[in-house]
C-alpha cells in the first residue's frame, strides 16, 4: 500500500505566514521581478498576449516544447466546464531549434526571467533537450513537463511515481546548469513522495499543479467532445483541489515551491503564497483578461504594502514575520 | 486591439428569433474591418468569452447579431440597454477585398450573414458591385436587413427565393466570393469556388492567439489559429472532413 | 512504478449507449425505480428533504454511519467554490443501532431502495457495520464508503489502492446478502485497479466518485476556512473529473457502475450514462434544488422517451442500441 | 415550505449601505415567524443560495435587508424591479414569544436589526410591551427604521444614543430578551442573559436541515443544525467558543 494522497490523514500543519515581497525576489534559482508568472502554455512565447501590463510580470515559462517540432492533436481542443475547462492542445509546437533560433535572442532582451517547459517521451529526450538549451543566452531555466495530461507517450506517464519523476529530473539536471524547476501532476496517489524524489534528484523548485484529467461528452452524439477525447482541467474550479496539493508540496520539501491552479485574482494568489508557496502561475485567467497577471500583482501590491497590511493578527506558529492582507480590494477579481 | 467596458445601447430584432445589439465601443468601431469579431465578457456569466463577428460599426457602434443557442448568448439577449460587457477586439484577419474584380458575391447560411453587411459596405466603397446571397431554413428566419447592389434569397422550405441553400441561388458570374454560414455549406462552396474567402467558427478560448485552442486544420497537414490567422480563410486551404462544427452544451437545441 | 491513472494512455474506448430505459432497472442487486438515485450525505435519512418528487427518486443512499454515533467535525463545515463546495462534516451522526432502530422501519415502507453508507476506521467494523444490517427490513443495499476524505482513520485510507480496498470489500461481502456497492475515491494513482480489486472482492455495483479532497484559506487570518483544514470538492466543478473516473471504471469492470458529481440536470446525468454508468446519483445539486433529482428525471424522460429522442445517430462502434438523446430541453438545468 | 420564483417589487435605503429588498411571495409571506429566514437562489449567480432573515412580511411581500458583502449580496442589490430570484422559505425556529414576560426587548447589532422588526409587531399583537435597543458602528449605520413602544441606540464612536454596543443601552429590567448581531456582542449577552433568545448565522448550504453544514456547537457538548433547530437558540446553551463567525471570500472587505 502506497502512501494515501496527500500523505497521510494527520491534519496538515499550519499553513504558512505570507511572503515578505519588497522588491525582486529569488525563486529557485531564477530572480523573480514580481512573485506573479504567466504558466506555461496560457503565454505562448511571450509575444502573443496583448494588453498584458509586462511589468507586473515576474516570469514566463514558455509553450511546452519537444525537441522536434509537433502537429498537437484533433479538433476541438476546448471545451467549457462550470468555472473551468477542458483543454487538449497536444503540446503543438516548434522544436527546441526553432526556440532557440526565433525567440530565445528576443527573451535575452526582456526585463523578465523565461523559463522553457520541457517535454519528451523518454528520459533521454529531456535531457536531450535540456543539454540543447543549456547556455543559451534568453533561457533563465527549465521547467520540466511531467504532467501533461494531453500526449500519449511521455508526459503525465513520468509524474505518477517517485522514481520515474527522480529519473527524468536527475537526467536534466545533469545535463544543465540552469535552474531546474519540475512541474507536478495531481494524478498520483501521493503527491509528497512525488514532490521528495524531485527534491532529492536535484530540482531547484516545485511547481504544483498542472491540469487534472477530465472528460466531456456530447450528448447528441454520445461522443466525447474533445478531439483527443480526455483534456486537462483548468481554471477556478480546480482553485480548491490546486491549493491543497501545493501545500502538501510545500510541506514536503524545502526547495521553493510555484503554486498553479484557478488563480485570477489577488486573493486567489494569497491563497497559495499562505499555503506555502513563493510564487505563483496564472494560467486560463490569461484567456479571459489578457491583464489578469496585471491585476493580480496590482492587488498584491495593495495587499503586501505596508498602508495596506492591517494590524498582523496573531501568528499561530511563530514562524517569521506575517503579512496577512485584510483589504479586499474590490474589482480586483477579475474572473469566476 | 482594446479591451473595452461597453453598453449597450441599442437592440432590434432582424429574423425570427435573431436580434441586433449594439454596443458603444468607438475604439473598436473606428478599427474593425469586414470578416474581424470581437471577444466578449459577461458578467456574471461564464468563464470564457465568446466570440462574435461584427455585423455593423457605425460611429461609436459596434454591432453583433445572434440567437440564443447557450448561456453566453442567453446572457447576450437578456442584456438590457446600459448594461455593460467587456469587448475585447478587433481579433482576426477579416476579408482581403479585390478591387479588380470588379464584382463581390456575399453568401451567407443562417447567422452567416454576420460578417456580411460591413463586407458589403467595404467592397461598395472599393467601387465593386455586391451581390448579397442568403439562405436560411425558412422565410422566417432570413435576415430582414442586407446591403448591397443586389440581394437573392434561398431557404431550404421554399418560403421564399430559391428552394436550397444560398450556393444554390449564387448567381454567374459570381466574381470574387466572401461566404460565412454552416460547414456543410461552407465546405460544398469550397468545392465549387477554392478561391472564395471563407469564415469559419471555431471553439475558442482566449481569441488572442495564445491557446492554440482554435485549430483550423488546412490541407498542407498544419493548423492554424481561427482567431489570427483566420477566421477568415482560402475556402480551398481548409481540410473540411477534420474541421468539426463547435458544439453547444447550453439548454437550446 | 503503478498503473498510470486511469490506466494506460491508450485512447480511451468509445463511450458507451445510453441505457434503455423503460421502467425499473436491477442494478447490482438492486431494482431502482428510476436511474437517478439521491447520494449520500445530501439527502439524510430520506426524511428531511422538502419539495422534493418522491417518485423521480430511483433509490436513496442515507448519510454515511459507523458503528457508534459520531459528532462530526468542528464548524465551519462549508466552503463555497467556483460552481462547487468543499464540505467537512466528518460523518457526524447516529450509530448504526439507531438507524436500525428509527429509520430502518420507515424505509421498509417506502416506495424506493435505501442503501446504507458504511464507513469504518477498521476492516472489522466494516464488516460489523454489515453484520449488523444484514436481514434488516427497511435496508435494500449497502454502499461501502472507502473514500470519505473528512475522517483522520479509516474512510479514504482504504480507498487508494487495490490492497485495502478488497481487503473491505471481501470482509463485507462475507458479513451480508445484501448488494454490497462500492464508492471510490478520486485520490488514488489508478482507478482502474482499485475498481478490478472490488470487483473480484464480490462488489455487486461501484459507485464513482466522491469528493475530492481541497482547501480554502482565509486570506485575512492565514488560517484555513474549515474547521477540519481540508474538505470534499463536490459540485459541477468537478462533473468533468467524475465524467472520466466513472468512465474510467466502467471500462474496468463488468459489474455496474453508479456515476456521481456535478450532477444538475438531465444533460449532465446523460454524460455519466453515455459514459458507461447505469444508474447516477446526484449530491449538492439537491442543496440548491430540493427538487433537483424530480428535475434530471423528467428531463431524462423526455430525452429517454420515444417521441423525445431523435433519429438514431449512427453509433460508431454498433455496441446495442442507441439513445441518443437530441432534444435539450431548456429550463431543466438546475444549478451551476 | 415554499420554493417561488419571487420578482423584486421594491427597495429603499435604511442606513448607509444597507437596503431593504421587497419580493412578491405571498404563501412564505403568510407563515413566516420572526426569526425564520428565507434562502435565496440567484440565476446567474453563486452555486448555493444565500440565508437571510425575513425583516417584514406585508400582505403578499417578503422583505429582507441587508449589505453588500460578497457575490451573493452584490448581485441582489443590483436587482431590478421585476428581477426573479429563487426564495425556499420560511426555514428554521424563529422567536417563541412569551406574553406572561409582559416586556420584551430586542437586541440588535448592525444587522441584527434583521428579525427585529417582525418580532416587535408579534410581541406587540400578543400584548407585550416592546422596547427596541439598536447598535451600529456611528450613526450613518443605525437602521432608520423600528417598531415598538420605545427604542434606545447605541453607536460605537458615541455619535448617536449610549457610546458602546447594544447592550450597554438595554434598561433594566429587560423582560424577555431576543439578540441578533455579531457573535461577540451575543456572547456577551449569553454572560448577562443566558435565558435570552439569540438568532446567530453560520455558513449553510441547504437551509432545510440534510447537509449538517451549519454546525453549531452547544455547551452539551453537541452540534445542532442552525437552519432547523435554529437560528434561533437560548444563548446560554451555545458554546460560544467554537462557534466562528462565517468568513466572508467576496470583494467586499
Ligand atoms: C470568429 C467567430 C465569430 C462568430 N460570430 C458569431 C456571430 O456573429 N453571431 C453568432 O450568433 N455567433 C457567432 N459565433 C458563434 C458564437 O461564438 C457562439 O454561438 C457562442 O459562443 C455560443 O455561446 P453560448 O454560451 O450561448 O453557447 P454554449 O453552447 O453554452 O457555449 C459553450 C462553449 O462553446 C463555445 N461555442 C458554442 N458554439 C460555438 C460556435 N458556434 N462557435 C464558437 N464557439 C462556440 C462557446 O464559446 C463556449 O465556450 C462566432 C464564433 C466565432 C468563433
Ligand atoms: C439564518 C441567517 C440569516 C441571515 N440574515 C441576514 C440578513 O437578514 N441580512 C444580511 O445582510 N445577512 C444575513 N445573513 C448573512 C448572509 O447570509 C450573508 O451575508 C450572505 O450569505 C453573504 O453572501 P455573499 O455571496 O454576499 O458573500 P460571500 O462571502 O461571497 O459568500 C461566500 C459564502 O459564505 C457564506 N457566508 C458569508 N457570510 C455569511 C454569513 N454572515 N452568514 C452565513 N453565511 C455567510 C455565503 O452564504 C456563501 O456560501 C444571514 C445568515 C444566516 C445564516
Ligand atoms: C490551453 C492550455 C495549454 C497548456 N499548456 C501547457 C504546457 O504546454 N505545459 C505545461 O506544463 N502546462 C500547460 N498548461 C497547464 C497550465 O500551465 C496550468 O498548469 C494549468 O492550466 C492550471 O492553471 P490555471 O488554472 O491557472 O490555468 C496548459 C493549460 C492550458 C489551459
Ligand atoms: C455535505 C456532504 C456530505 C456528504 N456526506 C457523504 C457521506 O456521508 N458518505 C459518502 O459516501 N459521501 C458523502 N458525500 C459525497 C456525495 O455523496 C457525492 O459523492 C459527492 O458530493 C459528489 O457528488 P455531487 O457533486 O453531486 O455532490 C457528501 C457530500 C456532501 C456535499
Ligand atoms: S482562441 Fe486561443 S489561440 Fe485562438
Ligand atoms: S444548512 Fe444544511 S443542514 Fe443546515
Amino acid at each position: 500500500m502506497t502512501a494515501p494522497p496527500g500523505g497521510d490523514r494527520r491534519p496538515l500543519g499550519v499553513v504558512g505566514p505570507a511572503p515578505d515581497w519588497g522588491g525582486p525576489l529569488e525563486v529557485g534559482g531564477v530572480r523573480l521581478a514580481t512573485p506573479v508568472m504567466a504558466a506555461s502554455g496560457t503565454f505562448g512565447f511571450g509575444t502573443e498576449v496583448p494588453l498584458c501590463d509586462r511589468r507586473a510580470l515576474g516570469g514566463m515559462v514558455c509553450k511546452g516544447i519537444f525537441l522536434e517540432p509537433r502537429g498537437g492533436a484533433p479538433p476541438p481542443r476546448i471545451v467549457e466546464t462550470p468555472s473551468g475547462m477542458l483543454n487538449a492542445i497536444g503540446l503543438q509546437g516548434p522544436g527546441v531549434e526553432a526556440v532557440i533560433r526565433d525567440y530565445a535572442p528576443l527573451w535575452a532582451t526582456w526585463p523578465f526571467p523565461v523559463l522553457v517547459n520541457l517535454n519528451g517521451e523518454t528520459v533521454e529526450e529531456y535531457a536531450e533537450l535540456a543539454a540543447r538549451l543549456d547556455g543559451v543566452p534568453g533561457v533563465s531555466g527549465l521547467e520540466v513537463n511531467i504532467s501533461c495530461p494531453n500526449v500519449h507517450r511521455g508526459g503525465m506517464l513520468f509524474g505518477h511515481d517517485p522514481e520515474p519523476a527522480a529519473a527524468v529530473t536527475a537526467a536534466v539536471r545533469a545535463r544543465t546548469r540552469l535552474p531546474v524547476w519540475v512541474k507536478l501532476t495531481p494524478a498520483t496517489g501521493d503527491i509528497a513522495a512525488v514532490a521528495r524524489a524531485c527534491e532529492e534528484a536535484g530540482a531547484d523548485a516545485l511547481c504544483a499543479v498542472n491540469a487534472f484529467v477530465g472528460m466531456a461528452l456530447d450528448v447528441r452524439t454520445g461522443q466525447p467532445r474533445l478531439g483527443f477525447r480526455t483534456g486537462g482541467l483548468s481554471g477556478p474550479a480546480i482553485r480548491p483541489l490546486a491549493v491543497y496539493l501545493a501545500h502538501r508540496v510545500a510541506q514536503a520539501v524545502r526547495i521553493p515551491v510555484i503554486g498553479i491552479g484557478g488563480i485570477t485574482c489577488a486573493e486567489d494568489a494569497m491563497e497559495f503564497l499562505l499555503a506555502g508557496c513563493r510564487a505563483v502561475q496564472v494560467g486560463t485567467a490569461t484567456f479571459v483578461d489578457p491583464n489578469a497577471i496585471g491585476k493580480v500583482v496590482a492587488g498584491l501590491r495593495r495587499r503586501l504594502s505596508p498602508e495596506g497590511a492591517p494590524p498582523a493578527p496573531e501568528a499561530p506558529t511563530g514562524v517569521g514575520r506575517r503579512h496577512s492582507p485584510v483589504r479586499t480590494v474590490a474589482g480586483d477579481r477579475v474572473v469566476e | 486591439m482594446h479591451d473595452l467596458q461597453a453598453p449597450l445601447v441599442r437592440r432590434r430584432r432582424v429574423a425570427g428569433d435573431v436580434f441586433v445589439l449594439g454596443f458603444r465601443a468607438g475604439p473598436i468601431a473606428r478599427e474593425v474591418r469586414a470578416g474581424q469579431f470581437v471577444n466578449v465578457l459577461l458578467r456574471p456569466g461564464p468563464l470564457l468569452r465568446r466570440p462574435f463577428s461584427v455585423y455593423r460599426a457605425e460611429g461609436e457602434l459596434v454591432e453583433l447579431v445572434l440567437r440564443a443557442v447557450g448561456e453566453g448568448t442567453g446572457r447576450l439577449l437578456e442584456l438590457r440597454r446600459g448594461d455593460r460587457v467587456g469587448l475585447l477586439g478587433p481579433l482576426g484577419r477579416g476579408f482581403a477585398l479585390d478591387p479588380t474584380a470588379g464584382r463581390v458575391t456575399l453568401v451567407s447560411g443562417g447567422l452567416g450573414v454576420a460578417p456580411m453587411p460591413m463586407a458589403a459596405h467595404q467592397a461598395r466603397a472599393m467601387g465593386m458591385e455586391v451581390c448579397w446571397v442568403h439562405g436560411a431554413r425558412t422565410a422566417a428566419d432570413l435576415c430582414s436587413e442586407w446591403e448591397g447592389d443586389e440581394v437573392r434569397w434561398a431557404t431550404e422550405d421554399g418560403s421564399q427565393g430559391v428552394r436550397g441553400t444560398a450556393l444554390e441561388a449564387v448567381p454567374e458570374p459570381a466574381g470574387q466570393v466572401l461566404a460565412c454560414g454552416p460547414i456543410p455549406m461552407l465546405a460544398a462552396l469550397a468545392r465549387r469556388w477554392p478561391e472564395a474567402q471563407v469564415a469559419v467558427e471555431t471553439v475558442m478560448a482566449c481569441g488572442t492567439g495564445v491557446c492554440l485552442g482554435c485549430a483550423v486544420p488546412l490541407t498542407s497537414g498544419v493548423y492554424t489559429r481561427a482567431c489570427t490567422e483566420g477566421p477568415v480563410y482560402r475556402a480551398g486551404s481548409i481540410d473540411w472532413e477534420r474541421l468539426p462544427a463547435p458544439t453547444h452544451r447550453g439548454t437550446a437545441p
